[in-house]
């Protein structure tokens, strides 16, 4: 992974996104009422709240599927309120969905190549006349290896035109992307089921799928809803080890989730929601002890105890 | 004996997804099905309600042979299945999906009071039993897909991960509701994650490996036996 | 033929040594399609005359049909196929004038003279085409003289016209108004295959028209003569020779009664020589839309041919200088391809118990 | 432009345009309805109204219908006309479904599949009728050319004035059009929004799986839906006829293309968007033909079409089935 | 339902591969020799005279179409058929109103090229340029292209955000306006009479002409030489990024445009090419015909089209190109059939989809979504 963060204790405080009074209606129904929270760079932030409380919601108005009925999401500086879902991805947003949305008749390799093609530039023009041409590093050449002889002049051609006027645009992004994803998938585990498509996954890959496609675009924030929904416990531990290497590689995270093993497990902080209004904040052990969530939402803890 | 399932093989293609398992379940039983993602307990459940044939084996339900009977048959006999991932009926109301429920029932004043109930138990919904179900939070549609299963007052109810995207209170509630029903005379089959709530109220389980049952016994013998500790329960 | 199975090239002369009277002569048009009834009458005339032909001259040329259902969208096709086929030495054809107009630079190219029964739109002879030869009368003449028989004969005060944008519709409809003038009440230009004339029979009624003039095919006619009549308008319908079709007068039920039909066409009883009494015979009916015109158009190749004219250069040559009374008039084309304007004859029919009466000839010099 | 002629007989031309757009809109629910549940635009409707059509003017000529008939006459031939019209153009577009689309349905085929199909379909039964059917079903020969107009039969009603209202008038026909597109919209409208077929119906529309766990059988609802919208085709045609007296192979052809217009511009799958969709695009081409002329008529419909997709990409009254959300 | 057999048979069928993937597997330099072979043998097919293939042949019969004339239309159709194919096959968007841009290829090269043009008469009278000036043929292949091409976008930017079937009625709707304006407005395009002295690469149609009327074979090898450097351009965004965005599209919009992929960019690219080759096509095929007119462009033609890209197998270059082959030829070549000519071809049309729904050579990922589909879909039948 690229990213590499020495200090976070430093970067702790930076803020990186700012939900800034959002309120969201539909109709009669206020699933956001004036949230304010604010996500500070290499931190996992929890959000978590009963089931309607607008956790969905919220992550829908990040990510620019809906829009605020009031109020202003700031990511990195600038205002995301407004922008379209491939604008908000571009500055640096990623996300999964509670019910997986994976491209479901691409292989699994494929749907994270789309992922990173978010973050190349090759042109419909320039595929079609493969432009611009770029002047390959040296690992990008063509490998001259073949002992036929017929390939292998074949190949010392296509070397010598590479040399002669560079290799397209299009060639090198499909290759770096290709490679790419394959790391990804390696990454958060997949990578024996690559080829396969990706609806005929079991659910516990796909869910993994989705975030390996999510990273793909490079973030810099990755919302995770309810990632470990239908997982069991052994699975969610594994999750709990793939969050955390996923911080550590220098990513933020906010995370909805129900499971409260993962959640108190994994989170820096934690936002809780209830009725669309911000209820309760704090670092796990506090929002634990907190009443208001216990009586809103925790319940009297069989396992927790 | 209500259900009874020998060696039954569901196919995805080429692959096979159950190689061939049985299942026995009683009147008036809980009986838990348990296992990793992929294992095939989605599929186990959709064969016996008939949207995905079975390839070979046979499906006993109440004495009669349905293993090649159309699903909405086996509704009228008494199967009703709350499906994985909710299926809401997503432009219809919730109450609208609720009555749906009780699409094969003719008993008009036994619906309206089951409805009384499924409100009781699930407020969110009858608070907003207007609203179009398909914009509703995905632990409300759970409800609401739970709550259309227990309309149909079956024989036999098929609960497909009923916990999933519910809130921790909720689970419990839900976990009570699916011992009070049973209680009340109804059979469950119940597919759950939540292994260790799963195994606490089910009289008898059932575990699925890659399409096989490697394991069966007592919901307590489960609970306790230590290779499932390992892999389903989680180390506390 | 095996000849086909070489490339259809260009050499015309594959379609028998020259001086014996064979041939191959094709006739263009719509043969099916909605508005086939006002073309089948020449194609059954022109068939005739070349059966009759070909017994008294003991000639072996032979009559094949391409069908362009009337549309000017096949017809470029049927050319082609036409041009492509070294046999055949003319064209009797195309019958309308979308049609006509849309495949006549093609036979020009292909040297292949057309011999149209009944394309009357001006246009045509206008562009400068030198296949294109019709034995009938231009829609100038028709529409001026339609525009006579409104002023002089029916005493119209308001005319309402409408028309199909068709090449044809368009033209005669531009005709009419020319001749009328300050008569014009209103016009709406409606499309073919239009079912709906709601919108133009409320146009009709509030010009408060005395006359109609439609200037199409049948296919719209009926529809919309029905809904006028519906609507109680009650008009008097006027249309040209678009309309001078048996589906017509039979099919508008009691609505086309008294519907006036103009056509530069012979009335059947008129044609000279036994043409009349032959087709009844053979069909046992009388010829319909330029029917004479069909057999006029035949006799003209078949002339051709019989003098030796058996490939396609000659035979177009012997065409543009033939000079000889026909059934329906006297055929002699001018150097446009179009009859001599004194011999035109313009009849205004009537529709009476769903059939087509003639009137008068209404051509005024 | 013609504005005076529009604005001086505003009301005339909306009544007009109304009972043109009635037999829209009816046409228009047999596409909404099978879209709404297939998700397919069955091209072939058209010729299910089509044969109506043809199936009306077959069933007066073998009961020897007389010109002008009395009006206690003409209500029993048009009361019998609307039934064997609802049952020719019913009993066709349920073989449509059972030769064409069952299997492609079973197989779980894409939409672009049926489309094709569906033209297919189409293609045949216009071609059928074309060449035997129209002359068998109504006693004719099959030498005459039947790609003509088959319109030698008498005219059914009279169309006379009824009453009217501020100088607009009312006649028999714009209010039998009228009537019976709304009457025919009521009851479907009853039908599947208030009984438990209806909810069968819309059950299946949203999600088939699922359906069927709640004991729907999906083939009796896809067929109930196919004879619904073939029995309004039907009573279009026959409405058709009493307006328009005549038929073709192809009426359709034209017809269906406006209707699936009107029936998008409503909403598709919704059934109120499809009356709506019918009246509106009827007024539309109406005072478009009186604005400039009538072959501008369906550039107006369609650039209304447009305007509206714009403003609301749903259509005026939106899908009845929301999607999921995210 | 039989599903051990089926399953069984299917395994046999992959293990053996189809024709697809035999080709598939073969060395480099056999593919590019096959390749060579068969382009030869297209460019040589207006002689065809060999035994056995002569029957392919449509002028044998007496009222059978000239061959190359055919060919040429074959050739057309595929052109139509591969931009289509991408508007549909690989964004997945459906297009009713594909012959608007066919239409206006067409019109471009007669409005501008042809002395006959009210907009040619207009320009003479406005520059003072001689009676015979027209705009030179060559110059209007990058008028067809830019018209078409800014019309797909005019088209696109009000309409490409509606799903699927609003879509494919505004399409129709779009085709059918091109067709009525091309019609009523007489003194742009003279209307319903068209306009004629279309010019060819060799000037207005004139007897001695190279591209002439009755020697037809230079027409063919043009419009196949524009065949092949399509499918040389297309070829190129099948495995891209462009066509991996058109197949996310088609998935699941929502879900690409939170992954980056800007659905609307892509989409209006998709109309783009798809108008650009629709408009070269028409261009082709007015030149050829010399003779323009609007009711050449109606609604059946586009519906053709897209039958030819689904008969053919939506989304596979050789399948909706077959398709579209087949769809011109089989009516020529069966012209004796007359008057049921129509009515085989629609049976045939419902023949085919209902027995192979994935198309005559489908692509592999529509296969395999097709087969998935069906899997999914298969219920006990009591
Ligand atoms: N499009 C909509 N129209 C109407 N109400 C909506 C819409 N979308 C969401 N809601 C309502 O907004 C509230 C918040 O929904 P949201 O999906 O954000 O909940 P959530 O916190 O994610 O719950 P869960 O834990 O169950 O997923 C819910 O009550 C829901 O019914
Ligand atoms: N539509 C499908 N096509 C192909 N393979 C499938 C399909 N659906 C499921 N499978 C495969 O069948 C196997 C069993 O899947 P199933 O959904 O029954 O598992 P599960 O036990 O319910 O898992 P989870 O806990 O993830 O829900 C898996 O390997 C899965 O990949
Ligand atoms: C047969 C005729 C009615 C044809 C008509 N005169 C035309 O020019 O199109
Ligand atoms: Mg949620
Ligand atoms: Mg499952």
């Amino acid at each position: 992974m690229s990213h590499n963060v020495e200090n976070r204790a430093d970067e702790a405080r930076v803020p990186l996104l700012e939900i800034d009074k959002v309120t969201l209606r539909f109709g009669g129904v206020v699933a956001l009422d004036n949230v304010n929270f604010t996500l500070y760079r290499g931190e996992i932030l929890g959000l978590i709240g009963p089931n309607g409380a607008g956790k969905t919601t919220c992550f829908n108005a990040i990510t620019g599927v809906y829009k605020p009925t009031a109020g202003e999401v700031r990511f990195d500086g600038q205002t995301v309120t407004g922008r379209r879902p491939f604008e908000i991805n571009n500055l640096g947003i990623a996300r999964t969905f509670q019910n997986i949305r994976l491209f479901p008749e691409m292989t699994a390799l494929e749907n994270v190549i789309v992922g990173c093609d978010a973050r190349h530039k090759t042109s419909v023009a320039g595929t079609l006349f493969r432009l611009p041409r770029i002047k390959p590093k040296p690992h990008e050449l063509p490998v001259v290896d073949a002992t036929n002889g017929m390939v292998r002049s074949w190949q010392s051609l296509r070397l010598a035109c590479a040399k002669a006027f560079g290799i397209s645009r299009h060639t090198l992004e499909e290759r770096a992307g290709e490679a790419k994803a394959m790391e990804l998938l390696r990454f958060v585990g997949i990578a024996d089921r690559a080829n396969e498509q990706a609806r005929n996954l079991p659910y516990g890959y796909q869910r993994r799928l989705e975030i390996a496609r999510a990273l793909a675009t490079e973030p810099k924030l990755l919302c995770l809803d309810e990632p470990a929904a239908g997982f069991n416990p052994a699975e969610k531990e594994e999750l709990n080890q793939l969050i955390r290497r996923i911080r550590d590689n220098g990513y933020s995270v906010l995370l909805i989730e129900h499971d409260m093993r993962l959640v108190m497990g994994v989170t820096d902080r934690i936002v809780v929601l209830e009725f669309g209004k911000k209820i309760a904040e704090g670092s796990p052990a506090e929002v634990r002890e907190n009443p208001k969530v216990i009586a809103a939402y925790l319940g009297v803890q069989e396992d927790a105890a | 004996m209500l259900l009874e399932i020998k060696d039954l093989v569901v196919r995805y293609g080429r692959i096979d997804a159950l190689h061939g398992i049985s299942i026995e379940v009683n009147e008036g039983e809980i009986v838990a099905l348990i296992g990793a993602n992929g294992a095939g307990k989605t599929t186990t459940m959709r064969a016996i309600s008939g949207i995905r044939p079975a390839a070979q084996g046979s499906i006993q339900f109440a004495g009669e042979d349905i293993t090649k009977l159309r699903a909405d048959l086996r509704v009228r006999r008494g199967i009703c299945q709350s499906p994985e991932g909710r299926g809401v009926f997503p432009g219809m109301t919730v109450l609208e999906n609720l009555d749906m429920g009780a699409y094969t029932r003719k008993d008009k004043s036994g619906v309206a009071a089951d409805l009384d109930r499924v409100f009781g138990l699930f407020p969110r919904l009858a608070e907003r039993r207007k609203q179009v179900a398909g914009t509703m939070s995905g632990g409300e549609q759970q409800m609401v897909a739970v709550g259309r299963a227990l309309m149909a007052r079956p024989k036999l109810l098929l609960l497909d991960e009923p916990s999933m995207g519910l809130a921790p209170m909720v689970i419990q509630q839900i976990f009570d509701i699916i011992v009070e029903i049973n209680r009340q005379g109804t059979t469950v089959l119940l597919v759950e994650q939540n292994a260790q709530q799963a195994l606490s109220r089910a009289h008898r389980a059932y575990v699925l490996e890659t399409g096989l049952i490697t394991k069966t016994g007592t919901g307590q013998e489960l609970l306790h036996d230590p290779s499932i500790k390992d892999a389903y329960l989680g180390v506390a | 033929g095996v000849a086909g199975c070489q490339d259809s090239g260009s050499d015309n002369n594959a379609g028998g040594a020259s001086g014996e009277c064979a041939g191959q002569i094709a006739i263009m048009g719509a043969i099916t399609g909605s508005n086939s009834g006002l073309f089948l009458p020449s194609v059954q005339s022109a068939k005739m005359a070349i059966e009759q032909f070909n017994t008294k001259e003991n000639c072996k040329v032979e009559p094949v049909e391409f069908d362009t259902t009337g549309s000017p969208t096949q017809a470029p096709q049927v050319a082609e196929q036409i041009v492509g086929k070294p046999a055949i030495l003319a064209v009797i054809g195309g019958g309308f004038s979308g049609e006509t107009k849309a495949t006549m630079n093609k036979f020009a190219a292909g040297n292949v003279a057309m011999v149209s029964p009944s394309a009357t739109a001006i246009e045509l002879s206008e562009a400068g085409n030198s296949a294109f030869h019709r034995v009938v009368g231009h829609d100038g003449v028709q529409g001026a003289a339609a525009a006579g028989y409104l002023k002089d004969t029916l005493q119209a005060k308001k005319v309402f016209i409408v028309d199909d944008s068709s090449t044809y519709g368009a033209g005669i409809s531009g005709e009419l108004k020319k001749g009328l003038g300050a008569l014009v009440a209103g016009e709406d230009k409606v499309q073919e295959k239009q079912s709906n004339f709601a919108a133009t029979v409320s146009k009709v009624k509030s010009a408060g028209a005395d006359v109609v003039a439609y200037a199409g095919y049948t296919n719209e006619a009926t529809p919309f003569i029905k809904q006028l009549r519906s609507a109680g308008v009650t008009a008097k319908f006027v249309g040209f020779d678009g309309l001078y079709d048996a589906n017509f007068a039979k099919g508008g039920a009691k609505d086309a009664e008294g519907a006036i039909v103009t056509c530069p066409c012979l009335p059947a009883t008129k044609a000279g020589g036994t043409f009349s009494a032959d087709f009844k015979s053979k069909y046992g009916a009388d010829p319909g839309a330029y029917g004479a015109e069909g057999y006029d158009a035949a006799m003209i190749l078949l002339e051709g041919i019989k003098a030796g004219n058996t490939d396609r250069a000659k035979l177009s040559e012997w065409v543009d200088k033939y000079d000889k009374a026909g059934v329906s008039k006297h055929l002699k084309f001018d150097e446009k391809g179009d009859i001599d304007r004194s011999k035109v004859v313009v009849w205004a029919y009537e529709v009476k118990g769903g059939k087509f009466e003639p009137l008068t000839d209404i051509k005024l010099s | 432009m013609n504005w005076d002629e529009l604005i001086g007989g505003i009301g005339q031309h909306t009544v007009e345009g109304l009972s043109k757009g009635a037999i829209f809109a009816l046409v228009a629910l047999g596409y909404t309805l099978v879209y709404g549940v297939l998700k397919l635009i069955n091209f072939a409707h058209s010729e299910v109204f089509m044969i109506g059509t043809v199936a009306v003017i077959g069933a007066w000529h073998f009961m020897g219908v007389t010109e002008t008939p009395s009006i206690g006459m003409a209500i029993v031939f048009l009361l019998v006309g609307a039934v064997v019209a609802a049952g020719a153009s019913g009993g066709v577009a349920v073989l449509v479904e059972r030769v064409a689309y069952r299997r492609l349905r079973r197989m779980n085929a894409p939409p672009l599949i049926f489309l094709i199909t569906a033209i297919g379909v189409s293609l045949t039964l216009m071609e059928f009728m074309a060449l035997w059917g129209a002359a068998w079903m109504t006693g004719k020969s099959t030498d005459i050319p039947l790609r003509m107009n088959i319109q030698d039969f008498p005219r059914m009603l009279e169309d006379t004035t009824i009453f009217t209202i501020g100088g607009v008038v009312f006649k028999t026909h714009t209010l039998l059009l009228i009537g019976a597109a709304l009457l025919m919209m009521f009851i479907l409208d009853v039908f599947i929004n208030k009984t438990r077929y209806g909810r069968g119906v819309r059950a299946v529309a949203q999600n088939a799986d699922t359906a069927a766990l709640m004991g729907v059988n999906q083939d009796r609802v896809i067929m109930l839906i196919f004879l619904l919208g073939g029995i309004m085709a039907g009573v279009a045609a026959l409405l058709w006829n009493v307006r328009y007296g005549y038929t073709k192979f192809d009426v359709g052809f034209v017809l269906g293309l406006k209707a699936f217009t009107a029936a998008v511009l409503g909403g598709i799958g919704n059934l109120r968007g499809a009356l709506l969709g019918g009246l509106l695009l009827g007024v539309v081409e109406v005072y478009a033909s009186v604005l400039f002329q009538s072959r501008w008529e369906d550039v107006a419909a369609f650039v209304v079409l447009v305007v509206v997709l714009m403003f609301r990409p749903t259509g005026l009254l939106g899908e009845s089935l929301g999607r999921a959300r995210a | 339902m039989s599903g051990n057999h089926t399953a069984a048979a299917q395994a046999a069928k992959r293990q053996r591969g189809s024709i697809g993937d035999r080709w598939r597997r073969l060395p480099r330099w056999q593919r590019v020799l096959g390749a060579l072979a068969g382009i030869v043998f297209l460019y040589y097919l207006p002689f065809l005279g060999i035994p056995g293939l002569v029957y392919l042949r449509t002028d044998l019969a007496d009222q059978g179409s000239a061959w190359s004339a055919v060919l040429f239309n074959c050739a057309v159709y595929v052109i139509i058929a591969l931009g289509l194919n991408v508007v549909v096959g690989l964004a997945g968007l459906l297009d009713l109103g594909y012959v608007g841009f066919f239409a206006l290829g067409a019109y471009s090269v007669a409005l501008f090229g042809s002395t006959n043009s009210p907009v040619v008469k207009a320009l003479q009278v406005k520059l003072g340029l001689p009676q015979d000036w027209a705009v030179a043929w060559a110059l209007c292949i990058p008028i067809a292209i830019v018209l078409a091409m800014i019309s797909g976008v005019i088209l696109g930017w009000p309409t490409l955000r509606l799903r699927g079937d609003y879509l494919a009625i505004v399409t129709l709707g779009f085709g059918e306006i091109i067709r009525i304006c091309a019609r009523n407005l007489d003194g742009v395009t003279s209307g319903a009479q068209g306009i004629s002295e279309v010019p060819g690469p060799s000037g207005p149609p004139a007897a001695g002409n190279l591209f002439g009327i009755i020697d037809t074979k230079p027409w063919y090898w043009l419009a196949l030489t524009v065949v092949l450097f399509v499918v040389f351009l297309v070829r190129r965004l099948e495995n891209s990024r462009p066509g991996r965005a058109w197949l996310a599209i088609r998935e699941d919009e929502d879900a690409a445009a939170v992954m980056g992929v800007y659905p609307f960019k892509f989409k209006l690219w998709a109309f783009a090419i798809g108008a650009a080759l629709g408009g070269v096509a028409g261009f082709l095929y007015g030149s050829k015909a010399g003779f323009v007119e609007p009711s050449q462009f109606d609604v059946n033609l586009s519906i053709l089209f897209v039958a030819m890209v689904v008969v053919g197998g939506s989304g596979n270059m050789a399948g909706v190109a077959l398709g579209a082959v087949l769809l011109t030829y089989l009516p020529e070549r069966f012209r004796e059939f007359s008057d049921y000519r129509v009515l085989v071809f629609g049976m045939a049309m419902v023949a085919v989809m209902v027995l192979r729904p994935q198309g005559l050579i489908p692509s592999k990922r529509r296969a395999r979504e097709l087969h998935d589909r069906a899997e999914e879909a298969k219920v006990n039948v009591a």
